[in-house]
């Protein structure tokens, strides 16, 4: 648990050197209390909502996001093509997904993929299904084929 | 720009009266601070746009730009931004409590509503 | 323009939306007059907590409007301002015109003299905090006023009552990991433009609504009252006084050291880094009143039930 | 810089620091202490300054120690010096007599808040007063209203609450107002600063904009001082709220609005301009007359004392703005004096007034039966401040009063002299309506809870309206002081700038 | 080139307002209000670009964020409206029809 | 490589704005909430990124480069959070999907059909 909030605490440090540009001593240290300060404030928020997300960044996450951006452009030009189609050809399913992934992480890094991808949309999470509106039959059985399934639950989060 | 003469000032002043009208004419208390913060933003338009020099730069130095639009303004309306958003909330507040004291908001019915009492109840 | 429908529109929920949509056209207007301070002071004001509020509000109210009747007499009393206006505007330098007398008699002296005197690129930073710095003080005084004004209205209820009704929302997984995620980065870029307002857009006032905003989406996702023990009502009084007593206090002390009241060059030998100094410890003053006191105004529209 | 150099500050930092100290120390009793050597030790600050400002002439202080045009800066002339006092004077004085009532009028998890307000709303006048700068007094004035529009809604009828709903409204509208003025100011002058305004105006005085300005500042500014048509929202507020407050801001709020009034129509645009260029003279005389007639009568009709003083508030503006419009030294003298007395008559009407409420819990007519008796030293204080209102000799008001009418017959008008009298005579039937139930109309036997139980306010409560009281008629007596300064500061003022 | 991409961008937000304006749903304006929100942020980073204006892209993040902000608020509070408070699709129908004059 | 970054930044730019306007008119044609959020959807996740990138590639600060770079992460995280929570939003609210085989998706008159389908839920 400590090592996540070091884990925070680099990466809210990366964030803050990247974002400010300036480095002078004065500012680093006020950087530096600022990190220290909504490190703090994280852990004090975990004691209380009892919900800490543990996050495991780890360089998958890049494989996986060039991926999803593949998928992305794909289904892009499946809705633009509809969008424009005169007859707006529209089969709109809402069906439900069972679903493997456990871990709260895992399953909202899955959700929002799905959501991501438009075309499809999820509309609620359970403990073991989804529930998703998708504009066809074919976003669905993509999804039932359940390639971004496994790909989510190998970035092991 | 300067063609565009005083054309920024009468949209500013558009704006205003849009939001006076609001003031006034409605009835609902909380679309009266929507128009009064809608009146209110107004003046901050034509504030800002007297505050524009033409070609000018956002006032922050900057190595090569010679001229800075004129910063006063924005301080003020920074100023009174602030003390918008405190009015706003002070009365949003006061609706919150006239609507639990008269179970409305609207101006026509609290007045059927209070005038009757006017006799008893006081101080 | 969007101001018209929102006069029109008569379900105050929309309006709250379309206010909002307002501001950020009003904000992007400001950034094209070169108010990037102003803009960022708008946006986050005119979108976030004028929405936020209004919203909280409408939640105690109801939402649905009364048909509203349309006096003549408030068509005329717009009318003869409106005129008055015009009438005003018409002779008033033209827009843009680098020649007017409001940027060559006071403003020309912050420009060139600002960024040395006051010692920041960011002139805007330099004349609210020093230049005008009674002014920034009583702008703090007058958030604190807006939050006990509010205090003193609706109180804060506390304990245990406040238990938000459980709803979709209240157990949103998606949105509750996606809250936490995010939650350290707003508050760290909030802090971030408390600190850069030297240089850039930003400064106190603004970054006290960032910080503010992220508290007040953590409770609007988490509910349960969550935000009230992270951050206890006690606590936040206390921070908002304490806010303006640092202001005051900056003051205070270049009384002491001789000077006049909020001369910043009295807080070290050399003037210009005195300046410094003062901004930043003022700045800091105004962030910590600002957030503590959204967030106060904020529990005290969320912490009350409505009733019927 | 000794301590006298930075007392121009000290007036209004005292109060607004304390601020926080009251919320942050807590305690109902802690909160009314430290307010109460805050605004004790501002008026002695206040004092030593009127005292330095009356031999030494203005007073400049540069706030940040930036030369005035960029910097802001406070300047405080005797008039300013002289409104201050009063400001300060009757909150140091309310303050005495806040402890009980408030006790008895507020809930207690309000009291520490209520009292951080109150302190907010002096701080917010006393900066009013000193400032020399527009876009100061503009948050000065926020700072002021924002916090009384929260201690009118705290009354316990639930008319407090639209009351200080109207008043938000409408003394928005008035804020906004001035500042569109000040902005149209700004583009013609380029400068904020009220003595380099002054110096800059009379060179673009003859434009529209100018013209244009003017109106929007007479208009906010009348707003905020409820000067005849735009006076709805104040007898509600006065009437709703809690005890303390109503004295407070009947003797003070409405006093620093007409400084500011005076000090925008004088000091900045320049007497020929306001009264010469634009008919304004013409049109405050008017508004002025109707106002004290309206609003006497108005008075005159009312069941609730509270409502009735708050009626007869519009109608004393009327007298000043009639003063003020008169646009000659002894007009503008009547006014200053008048704005002085009347803080004082209505600082004892209306805390004598807190003090019966807080023994019957109610401001009707009725309830004031036999009162007389039961409550000697509150009501014959109240009877003091009556008279005083009416202008009756040996008291304030009637110095005040003679003055006006001096004025008016120098300028030949007679019929305004007539109109003044008129309301003199308005005045003396409401007060003798509240006397007349008083004194000689025995309580009926039913009478809700005036039982026997009833008795004298306790002393903290009696003693401020005697202190009120007492300086009505000493002031009526001894001239000097205050014939003294308002001369003083009329002629500065009708004399270009100070 | 920027100007192509920012017509692109005006169009869409006028369109995702007429949406808003039309409603029907509180959704969809909320939706449309969305779209619109992040519209502005894409306007304010592109044009800023083109315009060189400073900071933009510290207002362009701010924007990102209310927008998601707001969007969230909008939906915690109206699930606390009474079902009988949502707005009958008819009056706003015909108070839009006067608005967009 | 100058001239090729051009070009690729043009590229993201068009076709960006392109799928933009698309998205846009998704928005209005689509015949309910639910369709409209895919609609939606095109211009968050596609349009917006290429838009972004596009001006990436025209940036030369470093420090811009990696604030536009936050901007594109934030708005990918909360574009699909919010249209997730939308929908969920409008589901518990009442409102039912219009699924395949429903005949008002023929009509092609997606308005009426629109405010039919929402009266009848509400």
């Amino acid at each position: 648990m400590d090592r996540y909030y070091a884990y925070i605490l680099l990466i809210l440090g990366v964030f803050w050197l990247l974002l400010s540009g300036h480095y002078t001593p004065l500012l680093l240290s006020l950087g530096g209390g600022s990190v220290a300060v909504v490190v703090w404030f994280m852990w004090r928020i975990d004691r209380i909502d009892g919900e800490p997300f543990v996050i495991h960044v780890t360089l998958r996450v890049i494989g996986y996001s060039f991926w999803l951006f593949k998928e992305v452009v794909k289904a892009n030009i499946d809705v633009a093509s509809r969008i424009w189609d005169p007859n707006m050809p529209l089969a709109p399913v809402w069906v439900r997904l069972d679903t493997t992934v456990s871990t709260p992480l895992e399953k909202t890094t899955y959700a929002n993929s799905i959501t991501l991808t438009p075309g499809t949309l999820t509309t609620d999470v359970e403990d073991d299904h989804f529930m998703v509106h998708s504009l066809s039959e074919e976003g669905i059985e993509d999804l039932r084929r359940g390639e971004m399934e496994r790909r989510v639950r190998k970035l092991g989060i | 720009m300067i063609e565009i003469g005083h054309y920024n000032y009468w949209v500013a002043i558009f704006l205003m009266m849009a939001g006076f009208y609001v003031v006034i004419a409605q009835g609902n208390l909380v679309k009266k601070l929507v128009g009064l913060s809608l009146f209110q933003t107004s003046v901050f338009i034509l504030y800002i746009s007297m505050g524009k020099v033409a070609d000018g730069a956002p006032p922050i130095q900057t190595p090569g730009v010679e001229i800075y639009s004129n910063p006063l303004p924005h301080v003020l309306i920074l100023t009174a931004i602030v003390v918008g958003v405190a009015t706003t909330a002070v009365g949003l507040a006061l609706v919150v409590r006239i609507r639990e004291s008269y179970g409305t908001v609207e101006e026509e019915e609290i007045h059927a509503m209070a005038q009757p009492a006017d006799e008893k109840g006081e101080g | 323009m969007v101001a018209i429908a929102v006069i029109k529109q008569r379900n105050l929920f929309t309006i709250a939306m379309l206010t909002g949509i307002y501001s950020f056209l009003t904000a992007g207007l400001f950034m094209d007059l070169d108010a990037v301070d102003v803009a960022f002071t708008e946006a986050a004001v005119g979108a976030g907590v004028t929405t936020v509020l209004m919203l909280s509000a409408l939640r105690l109210v109801g939402s649905q409007q009364r048909p509203t009747r349309h006096p003549a007499i408030a068509l005329l009393v717009v009318g003869v301002t409106g005129a008055a206006l015009i009438y005003g505007t018409l002779d008033a330098p033209n827009f843009g015109d680098p020649n007017a007398p409001a940027h060559t008699h006071v403003a020309p002296r912050y420009i060139e003299q600002g960024p040395v005197e006051v010692g920041m690129p960011n002139m805007v930073t330099a004349v609210l905090a020093s230049y005008r710095g009674h002014d920034t003080l009583g702008e703090t005084v007058v958030i604190l006023t807006a939050g006990l004004a509010v205090l003193l209205l609706l109180g804060i209820q506390s304990g245990p009552e406040i238990q938000h009704n459980v709803s979709a929302m209240g157990r949103h997984m998606v949105l509750r990991v996606m809250v936490k995620l995010l939650l350290p980065f707003i508050l760290l870029f909030g802090l971030y433009v408390q600190m850069h307002g030297d240089f850039g857009a930003g400064g106190g006032f603004q970054a006290g609504v960032i910080v503010a905003t992220g508290f007040v989406l953590y409770d609007l996702v988490f509910g349960e009252g969550n935000l009230r023990k992270v951050l206890p009502t006690v606590w936040l009084t206390r921070i908002a006084a304490i806010g303006v007593l640092i202001y005051g206090g900056v003051g205070v002390f270049s009384l002491f050291a001789g000077h006049p009241f909020l001369d910043y060059s009295a807080l070290a030998d050399d003037p210009v880094h005195g300046q410094h100094l003062g901004v930043l410890l003022v700045e800091a003053g105004v962030g910590l009143t600002v957030f503590s006191t959204v967030l106060i105004i904020f529990y005290a529209f969320s912490g009350r039930r409505r009733q019927q | 810089m000794s301590l006298m150099d930075n007392l121009p500050v000290l007036v209004v930092i005292l109060p607004l620091l304390a601020t926080p100290l009251v919320l942050l120390l807590g305690g109902f009793g802690r909160a009314w202490a430290i307010a109460t050597v805050a605004c004790w030790v501002t008026l002695a600050a206040t004092a030593a300054l009127l005292q330095r400002v009356s031999v030494e002439g203005p007073v400049s202080y540069r706030l940040g120690n930036w030369a005035p045009p960029w910097g802001i800066e406070y300047r405080i002339d005797l008039m300013g010096a002289y409104v201050l006092l009063i400001v300060v004077a009757i909150a140091a004085l309310v303050l005495v007599f806040a402890r009980q009532s408030v006790e008895k009028e507020i809930t207690a998890e309000r009291r520490v808040p209520f009292f951080a307000a109150y302190l907010l709303v002096v701080a917010g006048l006393a900066g009013i007063t000193v400032t020399g700068d527009a876009f100061n007094l503009f948050v000065f004035l926020e700072i002021s209203s924002l916090a009384s529009y929260a201690l009118i809604s705290l009354g316990r009828d639930r008319r407090a609450l639209t009351a200080a709903f109207q008043y938000l409204v409408m003394g928005t509208i008035g804020a906004t107002f001035f500042i569109i003025g000040v902005g149209f100011l700004y583009m013609m002058t380029g400068t904020l600063n009220m003595m380099d305004l002054a110096e800059r105006l009379p060179e673009v005085a003859d434009t529209r904009m100018v013209r244009a300005a003017f109106a929007f500042i007479v208009v906010g500014l009348g707003l905020k001082l409820a000067l005849f048509p735009l006076h709805m929202w104040m007898p509600d507020a006065y009437a709703y709220s809690p005890s303390v407050v109503s004295a407070l801001l009947a003797a003070t709020a409405s006093k620093v609005a007409v400084y500011a009034l005076l000090r925008f129509l004088f000091t900045i645009f320049g007497l020929e301009f306001a009264l010469g260029d634009v008919p304004l003279d013409l049109l405050l005389m008017a508004l002025g007359l109707i106002g004290i007639l309206f609003a006497s009568l108005v008075a005159v009709f009312q069941e609730n004392v509270k409502r009735m003083l708050a009626y007869s508030s519009v109608a004393q503006i009327g007298y000043i703005v009639l003063g003020i419009s008169l646009a000659n030294t002894t007009g503008v003298t009547a006014s200053i004096l008048h704005l002085f007395n009347h803080a004082l008559m209505k600082g004892a009407l209306f805390l004598a007034l807190g003090a019966v409420v807080y023994r019957i819990g109610s401001a009707r007519i009725q309830d004031f039966h036999g009162l007389g008796y039961k409550m000697p030293w509150t009501m014959a204080g109240f009877v003091i401040g009556g008279l005083s209102l009416i202008g009756v000799p040996p008291t304030a008001g009637f110095i005040s009063k003679w003055f006006l009418v001096t004025a008016t017959l120098e300028q030949n008008l007679w019929p305004v002299a007539v109109v003044v009298l008129v309301g003199s005579i308005l005045a003396l039937i409401y007060v003798w309506r509240v006397v007349e139930a008083a004194y000689f109309i025995k309580p009926a036997s039913q009478g809700i809870d005036q039982a026997g139980d009833v008795s004298e306010a306790p002393l903290s409560l009696v003693l401020p309206v005697w202190v009120l009281a007492a300086a009505n008629i000493w002031f009526g007596i001894h001239t000097d002081l205050s014939l003294g300064i308002a001369t003083r500061a009329s002629a500065a003022l009708l004399g270009g700038a100070p | 080139m920027y100007t192509a991409a920012v017509i692109a961008i005006l169009v869409t937000m006028v369109l995702s307002l007429i949406r808003a304006f039309m409603g029907p749903t509180i959704y969809d304006r909320m939706l449309a209000a969305n779209v619109f929100g992040t519209k502005t942020v894409l306007l304010i980073a592109i044009g800023g670009h083109a315009l060189s204006w400073t900071s933009f892209l510290d207002v362009a993040l701010l924007y990102a964020m209310l927008n998601f902000v707001g969007t969230i608020a909008i939906m915690r509070f109206f699930e606390y409206v009474d079902p009988e408070e949502v707005p009958s699709e008819d009056l706003d129908e015909a108070s839009d029809a006067g608005g967009k004059s | 490589m100058a001239a090729s970054l051009e070009i690729l930044s043009w590229f993201c730019f068009l076709v960006g704005g392109g799928l933009c306007i698309t998205g846009g008119v998704g928005v209005l044609r689509f015949p309910d909430f639910f369709t409209r959020v895919h609609a939606a959807s095109v211009t968050e996740t596609l349009a917006t990124p290429l838009l972004l990138i596009g001006l990436m590639l025209q940036l030369d600060n470093w420090l811009d480069l990696v604030k536009a770079l936050y901007v594109l992460l934030f708005v990918l995280i909360t574009g699909p959070t919010a249209a997730h929570a939308l929908a969920k939003g409008a589901l518990h609210h009442g409102s039912k999907p219009v699924l395949s085989g429903d005949p008002k998706l023929q009509t092609g008159d997606s308005e009426s059909n629109n405010r039919e389908d929402e009266s009848s839920n509400s």
